[in-house]
């Protein structure tokens, strides 16, 4: 029972949209703050849509690694915006990592981390300090790696990501945006959190959380 | 904070259905998709197709500047948001008439990222596409650093310019360097007295006290670049005024085309009030006005404001806006307007 | 309550002087007064001339329907208040081709007088003068007191069938008779979301609550016949829209025309919702729709809400809504729209 | 001292066009409720207009009983709406009235009463009892014929005149529109002052303020 088939990878995908759309006015406000205030509906329908293409492509058999590039698809042409890309990227990266596997194993879980990142920061070609959703996906990937490198398991290595999730976004306070829309703000949007640095975190919470029901060890 | 609508959810379908409805001489649904339009008139054989879009919440952007003469397809994404790639392919296939495609949007992260992915797969196809990224708003990034600036209502001349060079039967490499050349000649200052609305909350896209103004807005509820005490409407279009000749910096006898645009909230009455004042100003300054466009052509939702618009023309220019076109928000006849 | 203005007494002359320096092409200034406008393609000899006109704060009414094939001048008051004698009598000296002279205006005691007054001096001075005085508003009294209502947006087709048939040559008799049955033929519905704001005082002409729409509403910020909990956009324009058909009566087959039209501040994405559901339901009842006109064209200065107006077609009137004409706020040409 | 020449006349239009202009905004919510809410302006700007060619009239040389046809004439150029026409119908008549007198003596003032009633009741045609100016003026009117006729002083004529009036205002009260822009409300108008009859009462309460002024009586 440690693996995850297309059922489960969906289970977990349904989390996040769920949390998502908790957080879809607290993230609209956010971006309301130093953008245009659509961050919470872009990411909220996105991975609705990630959840209904996902949920008809496992009941039509897919394996869990097929799964990515359909999600990728289903984000990008439901969302558009800055986040499609970047999600579709994501969830691509992800789907090349996993190619091929009926089911991910838990300890294959953690490793969503940095293939999101690596496809994030490669069609976004952001830096770090750019005050984006890479502020806290670069951390957390570079946690993701150094935990795996220590043999920790695949729990603990999403706890000390997700802990560095959060110190990321917390530090995009103090960074002036210099992509995407809120740069146009300049030393403006100095203060406030990164919409997309928030749901970021919420994303790798809920991948945490999801992980851990799925191991019959509950939420963190 | 009150609107006109049915499910939130089916907002920008439901507008865009009734444009077709209302305009259906004139531009029809792009097939495979529901979030494209393109003009009854094309595609032509020979000539270049011209693709437009961004976000939804502009109304009548973008699919009032489809027409003969204008652009031959707009996409439009949901509210503020860039459209996918998806109908952008759609479109590019529909109006494809064998003499490469011209996207023309403004410089949004996601307008960039989601075209470009377009244009790639478009390219795979085999047909040729360029691209002008539009940053008309001068409030959005100093003049130094002109290629992070958005574009926004500015973008009404730039469609203008690359629909007649297109309807002339201008090359590929025609149409993109008269296009590009009017993106650059394009001003755009704009401010608010209220922002707008967003559709699910109602709730205000910025703060703004009820003496205040907010200079220096985007076209997407963005906060602008400062708050200012609410001024008298002279002074309102001196700001804009100013800042525009400031960088465009256009001699005596120079002319220029001007676009005083509602924000989606401001009526008639106060646009024309700003009107005359800019108007009265550029003669002061020699400057000639070859064209006046007053009114709601590139909105942001509900919100209460104007920004200004001017474009630099040179003789050629200046004969491409002259050039008939037909689309649902703006017809140029081949008579004086 | 914000608005860009300068003193509150300039705005009627400002906003003014802005559409005669916007569309200089097309409009000039009568005369000897400060408040008409007259067209430059006019006055014609042999030919009707038509004059329209009322209060300011419908912007673009009225200047914005003077043009070729649209009135020959207008004629505009303080806001909301009907103009004088005066100018009346002065854009009616500088139209008249010899062949006589159209007054048409809304059914307003204010208007009646004026003109009447104004109509008494010209006719004194041998100019034979007819008045259409239009009653579209079905809120404003029942269908058995017709002659009661206000005249509102539904002004729009009326002053255009006027303006073709005068520019075909029609005489002065038939002019008058095809545009009394264009008057008669046409109805108006209008609703608010948020009143107007008198530009003196900044308050609204009528109380309503956050979640309660006015229905019934005039063009002057007069309250409206009754106040209803806000209604989703397809309810609202069924509530129009059913009130019109059952006095319209129409038979399938029929052809109407449709204006959806701005009170100021509702911007087109609400307005295109609008005429989406408008439009099914007439295609459910097999009327045809000869054309849609969607935006602000008759306004209520920065009152939020819509009116839906309907002019009943025969084939005279389908043909005289399609005779081209450019004017300010309205450009019809020889292709389809 | 007891006759107005054209100079005295005009502070008298003055009176009315400071208290018309006091009562602006009040006018305008009494228009708010039932109509469109610029009565208050239609009236000051009117007013305003009579004085500015009164005075000049009168520096030019004319005479009183030549003001009223100049004061019809600036009044409706400057106002048009419903009440430029009524308002001009009624100067226009006292002109009549008036014609050719180099002065008005205190017994002709209160005639202007009858004069500007029969003026409005001409131009705008409207009954008794249809909530309009004329529930004002008609009353005063004949308040103002009975009382000269029992051999009143002026004052006094002018002094039950305005109490005819301020009854005539309130009983619009009770009144439904059948006439101008508040008949579109029907029932709706009930409750509500006219507009145009608070005006009215202004008007006479100026003329009778104005003339106990003239006459060293101090206001009433
Ligand atoms: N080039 C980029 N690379 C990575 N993330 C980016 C980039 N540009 C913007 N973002 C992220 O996107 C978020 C905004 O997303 P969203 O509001 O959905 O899109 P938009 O700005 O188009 O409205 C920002 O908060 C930021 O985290
Ligand atoms: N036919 C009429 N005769 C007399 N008074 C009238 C008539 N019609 C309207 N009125 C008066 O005019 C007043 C409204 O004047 P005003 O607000 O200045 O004009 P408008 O109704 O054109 O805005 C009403 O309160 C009423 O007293
Ligand atoms: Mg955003
Ligand atoms: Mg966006
Ligand atoms: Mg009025
Ligand atoms: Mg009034």
């Amino acid at each position: 029972m440690d693996g995850l088939d297309a059922h489960q990878l969906t289970a977990l995908f349904r989390l996040m949209s769920l949390r998502i759309d908790e957080a879809r006015h607290m993230l609209g406000q956010l971006d309301g703050a130093i953008g245009d205030a659509d961050h919470g509906n872009s990411m909220a329908e996105g991975f609705a849509a990630v959840v209904r293409a996902s949920v008809q492509a496992s009941s039509r058999g897919a394996g869990a690694g097929d799964l990515f590039a359909i999600a990728a698809d289903s984000f990008l042409e439901a969302v558009g915006a800055t986040t499609g890309p970047l999600y579709a990227s994501a969830f691509l990266s992800a789907g090349q990592r996993y190619r091929g596997m009926q089911s991910l194993r838990a300890a294959d879980i953690p490793g969503l981390i940095p293939a999101f990142a690596s496809g994030i920061a490669a069609r976004g070609k952001a830096s770090a300090g750019d005050k984006t959703m890479l502020d806290v996906w670069g951390p957390a990937a570079r946690a993701v790696v150094d935990a795996q490198a220590a043999g920790s398991a695949p729990l603990a290595v999403l706890d000390v990501a997700l802990e560095a999730a959060e110190e990321g976004r917390e530090a995009t306070r103090a960074m002036t945006a210099t992509v995407g829309r809120a740069s146009r703000l300049g030393q403006r949007s100095l203060g406030h959190v990164d919409p997309g640095a928030a749901s970021a975190v919420i994303i790798i919470a809920a991948l945490r959380d999801g992980l851990a029901v799925h191991l019959g060890q509950g939420a963190g | 904070g009150k609107k006109l609508m049915n499910a939130v959810k089916d907002l920008v379908d439901e507008s865009l259905a009734g444009a077709l409805v209302a305009h259906e001489a004139l531009i029809a649904p792009v097939p495979g998709t529901g979030r494209a339009v393109m003009s009854r008139a094309g595609p032509r054989p020979g000539k270049v197709g011209i693709v437009i879009g961004g976000g939804a919440g502009h109304e009548p952007g973008f699919w009032g500047y489809v027409g003969k003469g204008l652009a031959d397809a707009a996409v439009v994404g949901n509210i503020f948001a860039a459209p996918p790639p998806g109908p952008i392919l759609a479109a590019s296939r529909a109006v494809n008439g064998g003499a490469g495609l011209l996207y023309i949007y403004g410089n949004f992260s996601g307008d960039l990222m989601n075209f470009s992915m377009a244009r790639e797969m478009v390219e795979a196809a085999g047909i040729p596409v360029r691209q002008i990224v539009t940053n008309d708003d001068i409030a959005s990034s100093p003049p130094d650093n002109r290629g992070a600036r958005r574009g926004v209502a500015g973008n009404v001349f730039v469609f203008r310019i690359a629909g007649a060079a297109a309807d002339l039967g201008a090359s590929l490499d025609a149409c993109e360097a008269v296009t590009r050349r009017a993106a650059q000649r394009t001003y755009t200052m704009g401010l608010a007295l209220e922002p707008a609305r967003l559709p699910d909350t109602r709730r205000p896209s910025f703060d703004l006290d009820a003496d205040q103004m907010e200079i220096g807005v985007g076209v997407h509820g963005e906060p602008g670049v400062e708050q200012r005490p609410l001024a008298s409407a002279d002074d309102a279009a001196d700001l804009l005024l100013d800042r525009i000749l400031a960088e465009m910096a256009p001699a005596r006898g120079d002319r220029v085309a001007v676009l005083v645009n509602s924000l989606g909230g401001t009526p008639a009455m106060e646009l024309y009030i700003l009107t005359r004042r800019i108007r009265q100003r550029l003669k002061a300054h020699g400057i000639g006005v070859h064209r006046t466009l007053v009114g709601p052509f590139y909105t942001s939702m509900d919100m209460q404001g104007v920004s200004l618009s001017m474009i630099h023309l040179d003789d050629e220019l200046a004969a491409l806006l002259d050039h008939p076109c037909q689309a649902p928000a703006l017809t140029v006849t081949g008579q004086p307007t």
